[in-house]
């Protein structure tokens, strides 16, 4: 146990609720963790573009003289190249949330699930609106993980009833899901319900319900477990029945297991799967995270 | 000679002025008429008003930025000011609400901090501009990011949200209605007023555009060139903050995503309008029109249903390249 | 004087009914010009009359609305932006052509480089331009930045980069305005030099002595009409003067009254220091019109401009009234009764794509507040009553101050230092490119002001206007005063040994 | 009075340029000696490489943004432009590769096509700054909007990826080296001489600063002021081709969040390296220095933990003004 180890730990800047989640946890884990296990210290840095990224990675190595890395790749295809690298430097990778583009270069892949959670959320619309309706969809921003979602979810509604009305890319963000849902109010009449694939997109998306004073025409469901639409599909709302978890504390997560890998080598390699499962009134209380900012 | 000068004049130069003062209102026009002919619904007073209210957190900065650029300046911070602004609005008031209650006395405390910080940001930026005799692009695209940085740093990288009780008490200055009239269009139509009698009318407005045209020239009319400059930037501040007041109650929340890019947004609206980026002729009305086209085009957008979109943003990009080869003749005379 | 060998010869350059109109305002009437090979042609008219207009056309800078130019005998379309340069047709410009951030070597080469093997002969170029300064006697180092000449080196400059080109025409729209008696006897003998080889030279200038001592041929311009084209032989000075303007002229300098001697002091300067000033000390009183005269770059201009706060005063002390003051900038000198109309007439004077209005009421806007907002009309008659005591000619009160010609801007900008009403005026070069009929007008305004009380300083290179007017005379040379002189003692002779500093404390 | 000009005049100006020389140098030794401070590895020929080799993108394109600030330009397009090159080069090559193998042959046919396509961009982006006489910052803010919207089109919303065998080939264009230099870095250093030569050396680069520091002067003395305008898009297009042609073999693929912002850094280090945002003079090699301080404070961050990760963004903006603050003398004078 004397041998003391340096863990990278690289995620993207907050640019919006999620990510901001992903660091807020990020940071949690590693102070937690340095207190834990004095013979383990943690590199972090977070990355606005896979430019800063890729340099980030570049210089854990050169400078930091790291063992291991925990890796939230901002963009996985832009990424492929650099966590490469370091993989060919002999270094413990663990890649969280994304799949690179080229298989096998990770250790551990703590893997999102976001065709999951496109298709749970297809799911979930099917039950609702057995003989179909009309629907908007607020996506994130075009990258590949929003298509990935997409894709799924639209895959899932595939042969039913259910119409898409219109499709905007609202970027994960209130601003741009408020305009967005005010418009497509101007433009549709009758709207039975709204995918926002982020909370975030979600409250702005209210927000224009509310101020239309539609919000009992439609309901609307998000993504990721924001804690306060979380504690709403717990108040049993009707406007908000479910959320469907994708939470960014899946870094903590791998962290965690990096951690064991180091300070006890426990077996941690391989590929684990944390489901985009259905958050609903009853299971809420568990996905429930009170005193975190996300 | 003089009267042939007489008569003809006028007409040269209302052909100038035509062009310039047209510009950007045919732009408008045209966006209107598109609208409605794509949807029925696009003209209805519900539409109508959204698209100015949501002009209003840009509006009233860009008016801010029509005097900066006026003079000459330039601020790249206030979309990350803003979301700062309004990260501290948000603790205060948080702060507050044990001693002061969830009352209209913590939200004014919080307006009131809000303005204040918006103000004395603008003044740092302007004495790094004026004592400090540095590029204001540099200035500003510096404090772009420690605006940006303290907000996800106050966050912890997550949202602040503003205590539920204080954001009912709040919630009206964002969303209630005088006389049917969307708080933020009258708060945004007030500020505009009051800016434009400012920008045609008053010694300041004046001494801006002398500034903006040649700084010599001010300094030896006996301009104190360096404190109309800060002025400038304190007053960019302060609207930025009203800007922040405006946007606390519409979530009551603020986060590191909170208005990226506005400065953008607000510079674009300012140049449609007709003010010149190198300073010397500024006019707020046409920001105003600027901020209300811009909005316009993404309204327009959302209403219809060919273009994909991915395309948006070219669109958008086309249509303000656009909307300034409007005013182009004038370009050409100057 | 040059040889009359040019009379003979054919012209080089001619316009035959050549008209002018800017949108529809008529500013030249069916002119007929023409230069000849080794002649010096100096058109003279009052400000506004169309000199310099005629000169862009025959440059090419300006087409004419109609009328044709012939160059060598054959009709010609003169090629736009300065090409006729390599027809050999040169300008220089009234308004400096100048880019504030090129050096001189850049500024006189900017559009003919010289290169070697396809890249640019840095030093090459700067030799010559190195012994195109020596032969103007201009102390400039060839890599200095315009930014930092003052304004006389810049027309030397102007001058050296016109005679650099070789030249067939060489058009000069008045170069001598802002020089002083030294630099203006160099540039005559350039130009001697020049039409012995058979160059053209078109003169411009509303110094009508040098136009009798320099030209052969002399045109008279007035309103845009072509008013005679004559040898200079049959014109005086004041024959000439009456031509331009169509009236009868008086005496150009007022009379001078006795400055009385118990006259309270108004102003007292000791020591003054600061970048370009060297320990200037001098009194000035009630009703004084006191002279500076001095070769450029001797420091009058940073005399002012320290005692109003533009230039960083190192050390001195300024007494007014009897008080002890200290100007930080130029708003409190004013507030003070102190005022100072610079030389830079486009640089620091006006703004030149504005309005005459704002450019008249910039400085005093805070006397046309009606309340807290500006007061248009006030604004508007304050225009009027300039316009009309220093008669400025603009064809309507909307036009841009750039618009003007270059006497009428000079004349806006005296409108605007007098609009704050001062107790003191510091004039630097005043009647810089004004006709004489407006010199007149100014000079009986400025001894019409010192006789109300006024104390003025005079900033002047054009000795005759320093001895006319001024009451007591001082002489700078290198940042310091070498002599003061009164009465008698001031006269041409006097003035110019003290220039040079051939008499007087010597300088270091 | 010869003297008194000769005395003070050189010695102001020598102090001047002092300044305006030795600031970006002054502000880069700083860095480095902090660096060296905080971590012993930070001197090593590594990650001096590693630095120098990641400057090599931004560099080539603010070498570009260079040229055209110093003719009085802007060009706020070239972050997006650089995506949509890389995106448009993968097409290219992916669609080539069935005909052509994933020979040099196919990396050479995408690396001639990604040149060709920056100067086409930067000529579009030069036609309606001359001919339609717009606003250089409307222009390109407008471009911007359209390159970013084209490179999510042509990605239908997810990446491009680079034929893998082709990127084996094309690899070692990034991470290959020259007696030990990696590839990057000589291309920017070829690129940089040759710039800063025809900046200095040529009639090109004299033309460009008579222009940005008075457009009627420089059309006065016949120069074809519009066609040297649109040189310097063309020019700032190509150069943003080849900082695309060393993208796409580092990363191999190509979305709509790729090179975001770049315009920003480009410009702060055309300033940063002494160049006047206002035009009229401009120097290469301070650019250079510019974005390796830019970098250098990116790389410091990172070799320290003490600052939170979240407030790197104020850091990199305190050290932008403090960099440029260290040439504040010269600006006085202007
Ligand atoms: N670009 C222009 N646009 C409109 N009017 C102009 C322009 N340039 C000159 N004018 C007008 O043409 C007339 C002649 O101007 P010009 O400059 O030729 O006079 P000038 O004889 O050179 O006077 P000065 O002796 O003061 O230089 C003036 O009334 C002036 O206002
Ligand atoms: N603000 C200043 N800073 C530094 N040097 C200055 C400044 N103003 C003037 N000088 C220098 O002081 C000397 C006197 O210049 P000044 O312009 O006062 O001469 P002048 O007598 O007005 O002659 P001119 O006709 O050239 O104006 C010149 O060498 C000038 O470069
Ligand atoms: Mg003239
Ligand atoms: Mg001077």
């Amino acid at each position: 146990q004397d041998k003391t180890y340096v863990i990278g730990v690289s995620v993207p800047t907050a640019d919006h609720g999620w990510t901001g989640g992903v660091d807020f946890f990020a940071q949690q884990a590693v102070d937690r963790l340095t207190k834990a296990y004095p013979n383990l210290s943690f590199v972090l840095a977070t990355a606005p573009d896979s430019t800063k990224q890729a340099a980030d990675l570049e210089d854990m190595i050169a400078t930091r003289n790291i063992d291991g890395l925990v890796i939230l790749p901002g963009d996985p295809d832009a990424m492929t190249a650099s966590i490469k690298k370091v993989k060919d430097a002999g270094k413990w990778v663990t890649v969280v949330d994304r799949a690179l583009s080229q298989p096998g270069i990770e250790d551990l892949y703590v893997a999102g699930d976001n065709p999951g959670l496109g298709t749970t959320t297809a799911d979930y619309f099917k039950s609702a609106l057995p003989n179909g309706g009309n629907i908007v969809v607020l996506r994130g921003a075009p990258i590949p993980i929003d298509a990935q979602r997409v894709d799924a979810f639209m895959a899932g509604i595939k042969d039913t009833q259910i119409k898409v009305l219109d499709t905007q890319f609202a970027n994960w963000n209130r601003d741009d899901g408020y305009k967005i849902m005010q418009d497509f109010l101007t433009k549709y009449p009758k709207i039975d319900a709204v995918w926002a694939q982020d909370d975030d997109t979600l409250v702005g998306v209210l927000k224009a319900l509310k101020e239309a004073g539609r919000e009992n025409e439609m309901w609307a469901v998000g993504g990721a477990g924001m804690n306060q639409i979380i504690k709403m599909v717990a108040s049993g709302s009707a406007q908000v029945p479910v959320d469907v978890s994708y939470n960014p504390n899946m870094v903590a997560t791998a962290i965690d297991l990096t951690a064991l890998h180091f300070a006890a080598n426990a077996q941690v390699d391989g590929k684990l799967i944390i489901n985009s499962t259905l958050i609903t009134k009853d299971n809420a209380a568990q996905f429930d995270y009170p005193n975190t900012p996300f | 000679m003089t009267t042939a000068v007489k008569e003809s004049a006028p007409s040269a130069k209302s052909r100038r002025l035509q062009m310039n003062v047209l510009g950007p209102l045919i732009a408008l026009l045209l966006l209107l008429i598109l609208g409605s002919l794509l949807n029925g619904n696009f003209l209805t007073y519900g539409n109508m008003a959204n698209i100015v209210a949501r002009a209003s957190f840009i509006g009233i900065i860009a008016i801010g930025a029509t005097f900066v650029i006026t003079s000459g300046g330039l601020d790249l911070s206030v979309g990350s000011m803003a979301a700062f602004i309004a990260g501290m609005m948000i603790i205060i008031i948080n702060s507050a609400v044990p001693s002061l209650g969830t009352g209209w006395t913590v939200v004014a405390l919080g307006i009131i901090a809000g303005l204040a910080i918006g103000a004395l940001a603008g003044a740092a930026n302007g004495l790094l501009v004026t004592a400090g005799r540095i590029e204001p692009f540099i200035v500003t695209l510096g404090s772009l990011g420690i605006f940006r940085a303290l907000i996800t740093f106050l966050a912890n990288g997550g949202t602040l949200n503003l205590n539920f009780q204080a954001a009912d008490t709040y919630s009206p200055l964002y969303s209630g209605n005088v006389f049917g009239i969307p708080a933020p269009i009258i708060v945004f139509a007030v500020v505009a007023i009051i800016a434009e009698v400012v920008m045609r009318r008053t010694t300041f407005g004046r001494h801006l555009s002398a500034i903006g045209s040649n700084e010599q020239v001010a300094r030896y009319s006996a301009i104190k060139v360096d404190r109309v400059r800060l002025m400038t930037y304190v007053l960019q501040g302060f609207l930025v903050g009203m800007a922040a007041v405006l946007y606390v109650p519409k979530f009551g929340s603020a986060n590191s995503s909170t208005a990226v890019l506005w400065e953008l947004q607000a510079i674009a609206a300012v140049i449609i309008g007709g003010t010149m980026l190198r300073g010397g002729f500024g006019r707020i009305w046409g920001t105003v029109v600027g901020v209300i086209i811009l909005e316009l085009i993404g309204n327009i957008l959302n209403l219809q249903s060919f273009i994909s979109p991915y395309l948006n943003q070219a669109f958008q990009g086309a249509i303000i390249i656009v909307a300034v080869l409007l005013q182009r003749s004038r370009r050409t005379t100057n | 004087m040059s040889m009359g060998n040019g009379a003979s010869a054919p012209p080089i350059l001619a316009a035959e009914r050549i008209s002018k109109s800017f949108g529809e305002v008529p500013v030249l009437f069916s002119i007929d010009f023409d230069v000849r090979a080794g002649e010096v042609h100096a058109i003279i008219g009052e400000n506004g009359a169309g000199k310099s207009t005629l000169m862009k056309i025959l440059s090419g800078f300006e087409q004419p609305t109609s009328g044709t130019i012939t160059f060598d005998g054959k009709p010609v379309t003169l090629p736009p932006n300065g090409e006729a340069e390599g027809m050999g047709i040169v300008l220089i410009h009234q308004e400096f052509n100048l880019a504030e951030h090129l050096t001189v070597t850049e500024s006189i080469f900017l559009g003919r480089e010289l290169k070697r093997f396809g890249l640019l002969d840095v030093r090459l170029m700067r030799a010559q331009t190195q012994t195109l300064l020596d032969t103007l006697h201009v102390p400039v180092d060839p890599t200095a930045r315009i930014a930092t000449l003052s304004v006389a080196e810049r027309q030397m400059i102007e001058i050296a980069k016109a005679i650099s080109r070789d030249a067939r025409v060489l058009i000069m729209d008045e170069p001598t305005a802002v020089l002083s008696v030294a630099e203006t006897e160099t540039l005559f003998e350039q130009i001697n030099r020049l039409t012995e080889r058979g160059v053209a030279i078109v003169f411009i200038s509303h110094k009508l002595d040098e136009v009798m001592q320099l030209s052969d041929r002399v045109t008279i311009l007035r309103d845009g009409q072509l008013i005679a084209s004559l040898d200079a032989s049959a014109l005086t000075p004041d024959s000439a003067a009456q031509m331009m303007v169509g009236r009868e002229l008086s005496n150009l300098y007022p009379p001078k009254h006795e400055p009385d001697v118990d006259a309270p002091l108004v102003l007292s300067v000791q020591n003054l220091q600061s970048a370009g000033v060297r320990g200037v000390s001098f009194k000035l009183r009630r009703g004084e019109i006191l002279g500076f005269a001095g070769l450029i770059g001797s420091g009058r201009t940073a005399v002012a401009e320290t005692m109003v706060g533009l230039i960083h005063r190192d050390a001195g002390e300024l007494e007014l009234n009897g008080q002890k003051v200290h100007f930080a900038n130029v708003a409190q000198s004013l507030a003070a009764g102190i005022v100072y109309m610079t030389k830079d007439r486009k640089g620091k004077g006006l703004m030149v794509n504005m309005g005459l209005r704002p450019n008249l009421t910039l400085p005093t806007l805070d006397r046309h507040l009606n309340g807290m907002f500006i007061d248009s009309a006030s604004e508007a008659k304050a225009l009027e009553r300039a316009t009309r005591r220093f008669d400025i000619r603009a064809r309507d009160a909307s036009v841009r101050a750039g618009q003007l010609s270059g006497g009428n801007q000079q004349k806006l900008m005296l409108g605007k230092t007098m609009e704050s009403e001062p107790d003191i005026i510091i004039m630097d070069e005043p009647t810089r490119g004004i006709d004489v009929g407006t010199k007149q007008q100014i000079y009986h305004i400025v001894a019409a002001l010192a006789a109300e009380g006024k104390s003025i300083i005079l900033i002047s290179s054009e000795l005759q206007e320093v001895i006319g007017l001024s009451h007591r005379v001082m002489v700078m040379r290198n940042g310091q005063i070498v002599g003061e002189l009164e009465g008698t003692a001031i006269n041409e002779e006097q003035i110019v040994r003290h220039q040079m500093g051939i008499e007087g404390k010597a300088a270091a």
